[in-house]
């Protein structure tokens, strides 16, 4: 007999490489043994690390077959997590979440902002958009240069589309020097179609607060436990919103509130 | 066709409600679950003080279609109750406070809250199968059931629900909840479990056990409820496994008044319920019921 | 890769027998039985007369995958054990020889035929959840199953497994059979329950209420295997749900020496036992076991 | 969510009509909720009477929507489904049962011998079998001529095969007198491609010992109790061969000792 394992079931994928690109910085890539669904930009998966944590990723690359992640080391999950090599297993729980469920027009021209390691998701939604015809200018902050590492070597999708860095230690020359907010004042918002964010919720505030007019989609993070809209852990404040759902992207309107109450600064 | 009834004296716009721990500890929660089309709203199960709960995971669908969980009764603590209860009440929602503790003394202290706050139910929880010392210990004998709820009853002027999970005793413990004053049972709980990764060959979950819910115990359920309905027709709250409309027609007829529904209530989709409701009423016209209290216990009366 | 292993003294080619109910009462049956690759024939559960068991319907598949029956322990009595017992031997088969009864006495008299006759094994069945006076009263009673077991050991020579099912005391009843002379445990049985259906508002089976087995058991079996094993470290043979080598590995892992699948031997597919053996071989190779017996219990331990 | 209900459920089916048309004989139409799977000629299912009995019938005929029985009343359980009227509803298990299972070479001869209510797949199998070009006699025994009913007319698919009428009580006149088995004598057997015999056990005792060496298929009734291979009480005496998974048809040689020692006649 063979039933259904459903979305919410906890896969085998096995570790093909687990390696530090930047300060703290991991490209993960897992092989799945059996994969529910074809991901979507900004779906993530929770990873199983056995005995210690469940993680929840966005998805940064997938090839049909392989998945890979990026993530930053904070407490004792990642730190696990970085420590699994080659052939070792995992498990993953997913695709979880809406993914970036935006219909953008063909050939728009569309400005994703990301704050540190929010840059994670974006490598995949640069190369899915592209099959549309979709042209993405990115704009990445970071707090120190050492955080930085060659986007277009790691995901050559990204080839083509134009990377606006800043540091806020301002030892990167060829960037702003200063917060992704400073950057983003410099830049003629105006002329996209659509703007996306993802980042500390400080940054999200701001941006949500300055651009309002213009309705970007922002992506949040929240305390993600079960990832399929059960224990409630992830819901997003002063709305009937649950991230692991129905996000982890929306528009600044449907948020706001959230992101006014929240003193999180991470 | 009438879909409306009363259970333990509350009026319901119809007989679905969430389960117990389904979202339901905070404001936005309740936005959600109204938004789901229940006919009340359950509670998590609170506690005197706030509780972290496990960490992930704490949640899992298994190969047999059931979801195991272990969450560790995370909850705010007895003080959001106000809260809660002010949300439900603002949207003209009954809001069933499901409580739990270790001891009477703790289940006093949060049913008094949800008392003066204006809840129109308590449940007590007698039945989570992985927190120790929260439930499953209490809820199997049936001693400790008639305690839990006549000291409770000794408090509160709202109508008490007792919430049993399976246990060899569980119709004696019924009668016992009865006999002490719970106006209602709802029937059951999770069912302690354990899933093991064959590729770590570790368990998945952090606190190891957990609770089963979903189709796999759907009919355990219906076998408890209706051994309760035979033995003392009581009002029951049918809850285990329900995911269509068949499964609910088979709790009422089995001997639920109303029914409460979590593991299908999973991946956020809004038309659970309304689909259920729409199969319920297809059924009752094929049988000819005008009204849904015609059917209850149907196949244990025939 | 070696898949042998003994459970109680008895040399098993590879793990998977049987479940009891699955034929086992005929001579044509362990021919049957043969030819689906078990490594050893466990019986139907044989009471000391012929019982004829309930009429049908006795056993239904659930929309949630599993099965409920109430076959009501139909099975040619005591006298057919020797036939039974020679068919198996012809073809240096083990035979486990599943006994029931009403009372001490009752056990006694199968178990004796079944010693005399020269069965591998007497598996106890203390379990049926549904037929009146066998089963599931003694089982829950930590102090019933030693009584038993021990009445029994006192008679026989032949090694003795005890059969329990799902209750609160499992883990205690399980010391209590050691510790009256079972050299190893069968867990579980199937767990009580009810389907009826919702058009013609009826239980369908002719029992009302039947055993719950197939996959919605597995995450509950594997927990009490996982738990019985933590305590006392016995030989188990894990059964309920096993559909898949995951499954298999999964008992495994929890504790469980030896495994029996009834279930998913529906339909008579002859491949089922083939195809588990086949994905535990690969498991096995995947974690570099050279004998099964390196992944017993392992997920305990580890 | 939508668990897969498997072929051993028991479903519900309504009752479109259920009428004698012999003495005794009834032509039972349902129309199931959900059908499994397409039936075979031979399959059958069990007819759960609701808090009576389940009773093992073959199917009679199959339109792609409804199913029809022919069925005699034996027992309490055949009683009781003789009482159930249009728009009841009875519960229905299968297609159970492997069916004919037999591979006709195109364009062949057939002969198919039945005894009494043994009739009651053979509508279906000329049916089937038509569509391979397949040419079936029919010789069809009873005891008195008040079992009899026209085929041709309840099942106008039959028409085109030749009928042979056989009855004990001799008050047929267009038919033979006397048993299936003295019909058959004065028949040449070795002119067809195969037969098939389905009837009472002491009919096809004399069938299989009679035409042995041509091997002839044969339908076999046991108690069946499960469908589904299970509890055992199908089984074939001196075989390893289930019933009601591996039958109801077999082929003389597979269950001869079944026949030699079975003294039940009915
Ligand atoms: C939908 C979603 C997608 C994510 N995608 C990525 C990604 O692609 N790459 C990446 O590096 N990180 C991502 N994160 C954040 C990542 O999940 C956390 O960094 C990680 O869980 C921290 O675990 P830890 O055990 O190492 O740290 P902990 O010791 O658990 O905590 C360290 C810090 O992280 C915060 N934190 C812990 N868990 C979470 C959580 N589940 N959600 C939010 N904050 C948390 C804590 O509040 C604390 O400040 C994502 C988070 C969400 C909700
Ligand atoms: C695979 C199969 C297909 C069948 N198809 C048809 C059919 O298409 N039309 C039809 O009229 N009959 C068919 N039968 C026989 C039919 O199932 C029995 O007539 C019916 O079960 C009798 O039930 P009852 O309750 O009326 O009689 P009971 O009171 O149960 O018994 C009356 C007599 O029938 C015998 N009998 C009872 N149950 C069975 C059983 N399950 N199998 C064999 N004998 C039994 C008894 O031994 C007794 O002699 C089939 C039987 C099998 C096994
Ligand atoms: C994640 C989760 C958390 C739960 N938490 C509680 C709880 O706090 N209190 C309680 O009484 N029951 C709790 N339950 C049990 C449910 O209320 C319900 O009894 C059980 O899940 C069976 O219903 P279902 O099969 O429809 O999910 C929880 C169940 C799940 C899945
Ligand atoms: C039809 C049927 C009959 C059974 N009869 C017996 C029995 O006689 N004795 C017994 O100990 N267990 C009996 N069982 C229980 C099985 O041996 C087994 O414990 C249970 O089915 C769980 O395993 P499974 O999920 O692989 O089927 C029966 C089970 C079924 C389905
Ligand atoms: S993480 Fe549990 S509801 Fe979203
Ligand atoms: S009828 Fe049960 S095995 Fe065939």
């Amino acid at each position: 007999m063979n039933y259904m394992v459903g979305k919410y079931s906890v896969r085998p994928a096995k570790v093909v490489s687990n390696i530090e690109i930047a300060k703290d910085i991991y490209i993960l890539e897992l092989e799945p043994l059996h994969l529910h669904e074809i991901p979507q930009p900004f779906n993530f998966f929770m990873i199983w690390v056995p005995r210690v944590d469940e993680i929840p990723l966005c998805i940064a690359d997938f090839d049909g077959r392989k998945l890979k992640f990026l993530y930053k080391i904070r407490g004792d999950g990642t730190k696990a997590l970085a420590k699994h090599y080659k052939d070792m297993m995992v498990g993953i729980k997913g695709p979880l979440g809406k993914g970036v469920n935006i219909r953008p027009t063909l050939n728009s021209k569309w400005l994703v902002i990301a704050g540190g390691i929010g840059i994670a998701p974006i490598p995949y939604l640069i190369k899915t958009w592209k099959n549309y015809g979709i042209n993405i200018d990115l704009l990445w902050g970071v707090k120190t240069m050492d955080e930085i590492f060659n986007i277009y070597n790691f995901f050559p999708s990204s080839v083509g589309s134009k990377i606006i860095l800043a540091t806020e230690d301002c030892r990167y020359k060829n960037g702003y020097c200063g917060t992704v907010v400073d950057a983003l004042r410099c830049i003629d918002v105006k002329e996209y179609n659509g703007i996306i964010a993802i980042g500390p919720n400080s940054m999200l505030k701001i941006i949500c607060l300055e651009l309002y007019e213009l309705n970007p989609y922002i992506a949040l993070e929240t305390m993600v436990k079960c990832g399929m809209g059960i224990c409630g852990s992830c819901y997003i404040k002063a709305s009937d919103k649950l991230l692991c759902t129905d996000g982890p992207v929306f528009s600044c309107s449907e948020v706001i509130e959230h992101l006014r109450s929240s003193n999180i600064n991470y | 066709m009438n879909l409306e009834i009363s259970i333990a004296g509350i009026k319901l716009r119809h007989p679905l409600m969430n389960a117990s721990g389904i979202l339901g500890y905070a404001r936005e929660h309740i936005l959600k679950l109204i938004r789901y089309g229940v006919a009340a709203i359950v509670t998590k199960t609170i506690t005197p003080k706030p509780k972290r709960g496990y960490d992930p995971p704490i949640l899992i669908e298994l190969p047999n279609g059931g979801l195991i969980n272990a969450v560790g009764l995370e909850n705010p603590g007895k003080e959001a109750i106000p809260e809660l209860v002010n949300e439900a009440k603002r949207h003209y929602m009954p809001i069933l406070v499901s409580i739990g503790g270790v001891n009477e003394q703790e289940f006093i202290e949060v049913a008094s809250v949800a008392n003066d706050a204006g809840a129109d139910a308590i449940e007590i929880n007698l039945s989570c199968p992985h927190t120790k010392g929260y439930g499953i210990e209490i809820g199997t004998d049936p001693h400790n059931v008639y305690n839990v709820v006549k000291s409770v009853a000794s408090v509160v002027s709202i109508p008490i629900i007792a919430k049993l999970g399976l246990s060899d005793k569980v119709v004696e413990a019924a009668g016992k909840a009865i006999e002490a004053g719970a106006k209602a049972l709802t029937l059951i709980n999770t069912i302690k479990s354990l899933y093991i990764d064959v590729y770590t060959l570790k368990p998945v979950l952090t606190n190891i056990f957990g609770g089963l819910s979903g189709p796999p115990i759907h009919p355990i359920a219906v076998r408890v409820v209706y051994e309760v309905y035979k033995e003392f027709q009581p009002e029951i709250i049918g809850c285990g496994g329900i995911s269509s409309w068949i499964d609910a027609a088979e709790f009422i007829i089995a001997g639920a008044r109303a029914l409460q529904i979590g593991t299908a209530l999973r991946g956020g989709s809004q038309n659970v319920i309304v689909s259920i409701l729409e199969g319920l009423r297809n059924w009752m016209l094929i049988h000819g019921f005008r009204d849904i209290r015609e059917a209850i216990g149907i196949s244990v009366r025939g």
